[in-house]
């Protein structure tokens, strides 16, 4: 299959990671949303790799995105705790202190 | 009639699942097939992520989806990344979301679906609209054919590739260090607050 | 070689403050102990410095040119000359006697001394340097602590004189920006000596700035001299830009008003002679008889409205209005004896306002009101206090033998002399003002001192030691420049004679 | 005999010394007086006497130079010819040669000499005399100091070579009398003089300050066309300007003339500017007889006589006219005056109009003034002393209507005052009769030479004064000592003020009944003490022999010249100027000779018959009470009023002058307060009116519309917060909904 139906594939996934951000009315789909996007961009990652260039950056590039990815995934699990703990539920739209 | 959207979505699906299977193999072969069959698992398991109305199910659909981009890496000739995707997507990231699930309350008001269906469809619309007018201009350098078959790399070679001076090792190292903060950072952000035990005292005086 | 003199004068009293800014604040004795010493020893050196002038030339002498900011070209260049020298030595005497002067002054002590330390490195900043750009800066870090000095430390409607002076006098500095911009583009340079050169040989016209530096029909020296008069006639104050100075000094403290009246408004002559007349020679000769009928309204004008005061300090204010208008009158004469008067009227009206608001000070903190018809016969509580404030307003007087007649006497004779007929007339007018003068001072002495005692002020206490001291130098330097005048006119008449013959003026 | 002669080189450091002992004497005073034994009195009257001994040296010097009995011998020296001058304005070297350095040096000539002695006998007396009168007051030392550091500006103005170090001493004088007449205003002890000391001090210097500035004006135009203020420099320039011009004097010499006699008519109390002389009386009377008798007054005819030759025949003829219109002027008022020092006071500003009129005619007119302005130092200081020593006796009480029968009680009093009032009345053998003579001689010879207005109008006016001054002395005389004490009396000297000033508070302004100072009662006056009847006897025989010192030869008739005449002639006064202002080229010098001869004769006739006239008239009604003068005041009815009250010119000064200064005073204050001020806050006011205009239009107009800049930021405010909901999802959808909308633009675009 050419690297067209690939990117095809990951623009898709994309645009379901961005609707599940949106859509779902819990931080853990935002999470989800992020797992996707990240997923969408190292399918592109490795699919130019492989059709495009001849090194090992794309891949290289995937790897480090998977690592931070669980670093981040890490750190947002946290951060919903405490959201949890101090607001007593996790709908986005109840976290609004930050609104003015 | 709720249960009857339910049914209906997963019936079309299904479909659109053998429509992607048969469109793969018409157009690649068994390769196209697998390919096809990858596309669709990763797409159907974002779909009932986002459709499902229950958390534990989405998760458990975004398992699939991590499935689906792993076979796709595989597909594209990754076998180191295929298994670090799955060691650390499916093995470290979901279960993460999993004890997230299983700390944070029911959600006992669930959205109404068409709001969820009305969004995925005009996004969708909109997305898979501006994709193609992308794609239109964007001019691939695709052969006709794919170039022979990739041969599957070693892990040796991401090794060196981490390793090597004049590649990443500089951000192999930084990598490290963000690992290290960013797990030290959600450890102290999660513990247990020491106010959470005591009764907080009264102020003398009131007010 | 570089003399580092005028750089330590001018930034001894930066690292007292400094200094002192460190000391806690309740440690307000030595936080007093160490701005004395930050003001004394630039006074020894400005001592110095008079003693070590070279007399016969009129170039810079004590010069230190070192590059500052090379990308702009503008370099750290001071130097001192006959005009500069003597008001520098006033600002660090002043400054001096301004110190233990406001050791009444209890709140926030420490930044009141800050601020005044500041303001001595703004003042005598303006009066060394060289070049136009670091003219600027000091010219806006000398207006800043004046804000605040006013503004927190002042009488009741404090915030509205600080306000008025501020905004006055920074519409003044913008302007003067707008043409030091002009200038630079034009000349090249930044240092004025060679803007001086240049509008010598007559190449500083604004031909290369985008429309010929002409605007409005009006020609590029034109603006940039109005411009730059205007920035200058703000501080010096002239007649229509004079309102704010009422006010800042009915509401600034005592040893501010002194500060203020002393040298903040020689800051605005001599910027003149420095920096506005001799680089737009023309346009100064052209507009030369308007600023001498702008003087001699500022003369007259001052002295009427002194005379309508119940104010005690307003009518100094006032006074001092009147009197720095001999000074623009001797600019605008443009005769040897003119100048040389213009720029002694500026030393000793510094003396002689600055004696008169201390005056003002000492019945201020005993009775704490200002209003002239309140007092009466205090010469009885007070006869020392008495005897002091004759002889100070004698000096504001202009009477023979004190410093004011002296440079009065010059302006006058020289404006009379100038070669510009128009003068005759303005002379006889000013004329008029001595009179008056003398009128409103008498008055306002006989309604404080003399008549029936008022009651009230029966046990006033006689002015105090501290007072004295702070007073005695001030009227010692007006009567001694009375009578041997050379010690200020000899360092000044090469100088004044090199720019009387830079503005094409005549002799005499 | 050679210690007569005048060598330059010591007695030029002598004359030096003059002004300076009173300077050293002030300074150590000021500060020490205080604590010296009896207040430091000795030390300046010490001070003064040598001064004085000095000054009568140089005199005797100067007579000895001026040769034998009609004089001509030159006696005319100025220091800076000798090398004694001292760099005022420059110093150094370079600068020094240019022409803007002011040589100060002194000018020692007849004129000089003559002064110079005057004045230091004058002042040595006054300050015997204040010895005894001043005694007790709280202030005594600071008098004393005060006193001396006028006399050093006198002195200082009679050696003046310049006239700029002339007018430095003019005004530092103008200083010392604003100082003087307030004495009393610090004093409490006596409320009226304090209240009256006040303000007349102020108006003292204010109008002698309008007589100083227009002197400087005239200065400065001399300035402007000479570059010199040196007199012997002046009178050559003008000179040689008038010759090139060929005799006709310039139009601005003549406006600078003018100029310089307003400073005279400032300083010498003529008309107009006389009206600070009378209210001077606020000050004690030594002071009086200091400044208004012997020198400050005469300080402007001394500037008459030292700018005599700049002056153009115009100036002069003006000066005659002014100078007799003010003796005539000062002679009316003097008649009706009731306080003794205001009749004093009048005649000193007539004696002065005598003087100045005297100048203005010109030749011998010129040697007569001079010769006056000396004598009547002498006289009319006396008269001044004698008077305080009166109103010393009877105890502080100056109106002559509560006075009389004096002659028996203070018989040195009256001895002094009388020999006085004859030499002022004229009386021949006295000195008043030589001077006063000559004067007239001067008037009939100009009008019979040049036959003009003022010169008519001079020699009527003032022989008619002259017959007055006779007259109002002699009534002062027989008010005073004649007939029996009509004071109040009362046991105890006490000087307790208590209830005293209440029955008749005076209003300030001095008019003719009321507001004479009040004295208190006292015991019968009795004889003062020594102090001040020695210098009454000494004055009083300098009056009597100062003009002609007629018993060594004589001549009562003074068929030679007296002693001055030989001293001071226009020649020797202004060595090598030709004095074209006397008369014009049309006279030579024969016709003056005989028309000087001619007038002498008359003028000694006109005089003696004048004299005499007032002499009989003051006998006549106050004398031998033949007719009672009230009775005549009152037929004259409205007139002895408006001449009592001064013609009402302190009013109609009071009115115009000092009410239009104030009212330009407040309304420049207004116009300062309102419009300049207004101006600045107005820019404010307009803002804020501009602001509630705006709300205005926006309210009403503009409704719901966006209502002024602020109000648009605020809706743009508004508007964005919206999409500030705080839920992440919104973000998220804005992002990739602007995202979207950028791409499909992009890629339509």
């Amino acid at each position: 299959m050419g690297v067209g139906a690939y990117v095809a594939v990951s623009a898709a996934l994309f645009a379901l990671g961005v609707v599940c951000i949106i859509a779902r009315r819990n931080i853990l789909y935002v999470l989800m949303g992020i797992e996707m996007i990240l997923n969408a961009a190292n399918i592109n990652f490795v699919a130019f790799n492989r059709f495009g260039g001849d090194g090992l950056d794309g891949r290289m590039f995937a790897i480090f995105t998977i690592i931070l990815a669980a670093a981040e995934a890490a750190v947002a699990l946290a951060i919903v705790l405490n959201v949890f703990h101090l607001f007593d539920s996790i709908k986005p739209s109840d976290v609004d202190l930050m609104r003015e | 009639m709720a249960m009857g959207i339910e049914r209906g979505f997963y019936a079309l699906l299904g479909l659109a699942a053998l429509a992607g299977a048969g469109w793969g193999l018409s157009s690649g072969g068994v390769g196209g097939l697998l390919f096809a069959g990858f596309a669709a698992l990763t797409l159907g398991g974002a779909l009932v992520c986002i459709w499902e109305r229950s958390v534990v199910r989405s998760a458990f659909a975004l398992l699939a989806t991590f499935g689906g981009v792993a076979g796709l890496f595989l597909l594209l000739g990754a076998d180191f990344l295929a298994m670090a995707q799955i060691l650390i997507y499916v093995g470290g990231i979901l279960a993460l979301i999993l004890f997230g699930v299983m700390l944070s309350p029911p959600d006992p008001t669930e959205r109404k679906l068409s709001r969820v269906g009305l969004g995925l469809a005009a996004g969708g619309g909109a997305f898979a609209w501006v994709g193609a007018k992308v794609a239109a201009t964007v001019h691939w350098s695709q052969a006709a054919t794919p170039p022979p078959a990739p041969k599957l790399s070693h892990a040796r070679e991401i090794g060196v590739g981490f390793l090597a001076a004049d590649q990443y090792v500089v951000a192999f190292e930084l990598a490290a260090v963000v690992l290290t903060v960013a797990l030290v950072a959600a450890v102290y952000i999660a513990r247990r607050k020491v106010a959470d035990f005591e009764e907080p005292a009264e102020p003398e005086g009131g007010i | 070689m570089d003399s580092t003199l005028l750089t330590w004068i001018t930034f001894i009293p930066l690292i007292g403050m400094a200094v002192i800014m460190c000391l806690p604040a309740r440690a307000l004795g030595t936080v007093k102990l160490v701005s004395l010493v930050a003001t004394f020893i630039p006074l020894v050196l400005a001592t110095v410095a008079y003693v070590g002038f070279d007399k016969t030339t009129e170039q810079m002498q004590f010069v230190a040119n070192v590059p500052w900011i090379s990308g702009l070209g503008v370099n750290y260049h001071v130097g001192v000359d006959g005009l500069s020298l003597p008001l520098v030595w006033l600002t660090t005497l002043l400054l001096f006697i301004g110190i233990p002067a406001s050791f009444g002054i209890a709140k926030a002590g420490r930044a009141y001394y800050a601020l005044l330390l500041l303001l001595e490195v703004g003042i005598v900043g303006v009066f060394v340097s060289l070049d136009y750009f670091l003219f600027y800066v000091y010219w806006e870090i000398m207006l800043l602590p004046m804000y605040f000095l006013i503004g927190i430390w002042g009488g009741p409607r404090r915030e509205y004189a600080a306000i008025k002076f501020f905004l006055y006098t920074l519409a003044g500095s913008v302007l003067m920006l707008v043409a030091l911009v002009a200038l630079r583009l034009s000349s090249g340079t930044f240092s004025i000596q060679e803007m001086i050169e240049l509008a010598q040989a007559g190449s500083l016209t604004g031909a290369n700035l985008p429309f010929g530096g002409a605007l409005l029909g009006m020609k590029f020296t034109t603006w940039v001299f109005w411009f730059l008069f205007v920035a200058f006639a703000i501080k010096v104050p002239v007649f229509p830009f004079h309102t704010w100075l009422p006010d800042a000094h009915v509401q600034a403290p005592t040893p501010i008003s002194v500060i203020l009246a002393g040298i903040l408004l020689k800051l605005g002559g001599y910027g003149m002679l420095r920096a506005c007349f001799p680089i737009v020679p023309d346009a100064f000769r052209t507009f030369a008889y308007v600023l001498g009928v702008l003087g001699v309204i500022s003369i007259i004008y001052g002295a009427f409205v002194a005379l309508g005061q119940t104010d005690f300090k307003r009518m100094v204010a006032y006074s001092s209005v009147s009197h720095m208008g001999y000074v623009l009158l001797g600019f605008a004469a443009l005769t040897e004896w003119g100048m040389s008067g213009a720029a002694l009227q500026m030393f000793n009206h510094g003396t002689s306002s600055a004696a008169l608001f201390l005056i003002v000070g000492v019945i201020y903190d005993r009775a704490h009101h200002r209003d002239l018809n309140g007092f009466g016969g205090l010469s009885q509580p007070m006869p020392i206090y008495w005897g002091l404030t004759t002889v100070a307003f004698f000096a504001a007087l202009g009477l023979p033998g004190m410093a004011g007649f002296v440079s009065e006497a010059l302006t006058l004779v020289g404006a009379y002399d100038s070669a510009d007929p128009r003068f005759r007339i303005l002379v006889l007018l000013s004329v008029l003002g001595i009179v008056i003068t003398a009128g409103f001072l008498l008055w306002a002495m006989q309604r404080v001192f003399l008549g029936t005692l008022n009651e009230k002020y029966k046990d006033l206490s006689d002015i105090n030691l501290r007072e004295i001291l702070c007073l005695a130098p001030l009227l010692f330097l007006c009567v001694a420049l009375g009578i041997f005048p050379h010690f200020l006119l000899d360092w000044m008449e090469p100088s004044v004679r090199h720019l009387v013959g830079l503005l094409g003026g005549g002799a005499g | 005999m050679d210690f007569l002669h005048f060598n330059p080189e010591t007695d030029f450091k002598l004359l030096l010394a003059v002004p300076l002992i009173p300077l050293i004497g002030y300074v150590v005073q000021v500060f020490f007086g205080r604590f010296l034994p009896r207040k430091g009195d000795w030390l300046l009257t010490g001070g003064m006497g040598v001064t004085m001994v000095i000054a009568v040296l140089m005199l005797a010097k100067a007579l000895h130079a001026s040769g034998g009995e009609h004089g001509g011998g030159g006696f005319f020296h100025v220091s800076s010819e000798a090398g004694i001058s001292w760099a005022w304005l420059y110093q150094s070297g370079k600068a020094a040669v240019s022409p803007l350095n002011l040589e100060v040096g002194i000018l020692y000539d007849g004129l000089g000499a003559a002064m110079l002695a005057a004045v230091g006998v004058v002042s040595f007396f006054v300050h015997l005399f204040s010895v005894g009168y001043m005694k007790g007051d709280r202030r005594y030392h600071l008098f004393f100091a005060n006193i001396s550091l006028f006399s050093v500006a006198m002195l200082g103005l009679v050696l003046a070579d310049s006239l700029l170090v002339l007018f430095v001493f003019w005004e530092i004088m103008g200083l010392m009398s604003y100082l003087l007449i307030g004495h009393f205003s610090h004093d409490p002890s006596t409320p009226f003089f304090q209240r009256w000391a006040t303000w007349a001090s102020k108006k003292a210097f204010l109008t002698t300050r309008v007589g100083d500035c227009c002197l400087l004006i005239g200065m400065m135009m001399f300035w402007q066309h000479y570059h010199t203020f040196e007199f012997v420099d002046l009178w050559r320039l003008t000179n040689e300007d008038v010759a090139r011009h060929g005799g006709e004097w310039p139009a601005w010499m003549t406006v600078a003339g003018l100029f310089i006699f307003g400073g005279t008519v400032g300083k010498s109390a003529q008309f107009p500017l006389h009206i600070w002389l009378p209210d001077a009386m606020a000050g004690p009377t030594p002071v009086s007889a200091m400044i208004h008798a012997a020198t400050m007054v005469a300080a402007g005819v001394f500037l008459l006589g030292r700018t005599f030759p700049i002056l153009s025949p115009d100036v002069l003829a003006v000066v005659m006219a002014t100078g007799a219109f003010t003796a005539l002027f000062a002679a009316t008022i003097g008649v009706t005056a009731f306080d003794l020092k205001a009749v004093l006071a009048w005649s000193t500003i007539s004696q002065l109009g005598f003087m100045v009129a005297a100048i203005g005619t010109g030749g011998i007119g010129l040697v007569a003034g001079l010769f006056h302005m000396v004598t009547h130092a002498f006289f009319k200081s006396c008269l001044f002393l004698s008077a305080g020593s009166v109103i010393h006796g009877c105890h502080h009480e100056q109106d002559m209507r509560k006075m009389g029968g004096l002659r028996t009680r203070m018989p040195l009093t009256f001895a002094a005052m009388g020999i006085s009032t004859l030499a002022i009345a004229g009386i021949p053998l006295f000195s008043g009769f030589y001077s006063k003579d000559k004067i007239i001689q001067a008037a009939f010879t100009k009008t019979s030479l040049e036959f003009s207005g003022a010169a008519v109008f001079a020699s009527i006016a003032l022989p008619v004064a002259a017959a007055l001054t006779a007259f109002y002395m002699f009534r002062m005389m027989f008010m005073t000592f004649g007939g029996t004490y009509r004071g109040e009396v009362a046991e105890g000297h006490g000087h307790g003020q208590e209830g005293h000033d209440d029955h008749h508070d005076h209003e300030l302004v001095h008019s003719e009944d009321g507001g004479i100072a009040p004295g208190h009662p006292g015991p019968l006056p009795v004889e003062s003490p020594w102090p001040m009847t020695v210098s009454l006897l000494c004055l009083a025989t300098l009056g009597f022999l100062g003009g002609k010192f007629w018993l060594a030869d004589l001549d009562v008739l003074a068929h030679h010249a007296p002693w001055f005449v030989r001293l001071v002639s226009p020649e020797t006064l202004y060595p090598g100027v030709d004095l074209m202002n006397g008369y014009g080229h049309t006279v030579t010098h024969e016709m003056i000779e005989h028309a000087e001869h001619v007038a002498h004769n008359m003028a000694m006739l006109v005089s003696l018959l004048v004299a005499g006239l007032g002499i009989f008239g003051a006998w006549w009604l106050f004398g031998a009470r033949k007719a009672s003068p009230e009775r005549i005041a009152a037929a004259l009815g409205e007139i002895y009023h408006t001449v009592a009250r001064k013609y009402y010119v302190d009013e109609l000064v009071n009115g115009t002058v000092l009410r239009l200064t104030h009212l330009l005073a407040s309304l420049q204050r207004w116009f300062d307060e309102n419009v300049i001020d207004g101006i600045v806050l107005g820019v404010g006011r307009t803002n804020r009116a501009l602001g509630f205009l705006q709300a205005w239009f926006d309210r009403t107009i503009v409704d719901g519309l966006v209502n002024g800049a602020g109000a648009i930021t605020q809706l743009f405010g508004s508007l964005v917060r919206l999409f500030q909901t705080g839920r992440i999802q919104q973000y998220v959808t804005f992002a990739v909904g602007g995202g979207l909308i950028a791409a499909a633009w992009l890629i339509l675009a």
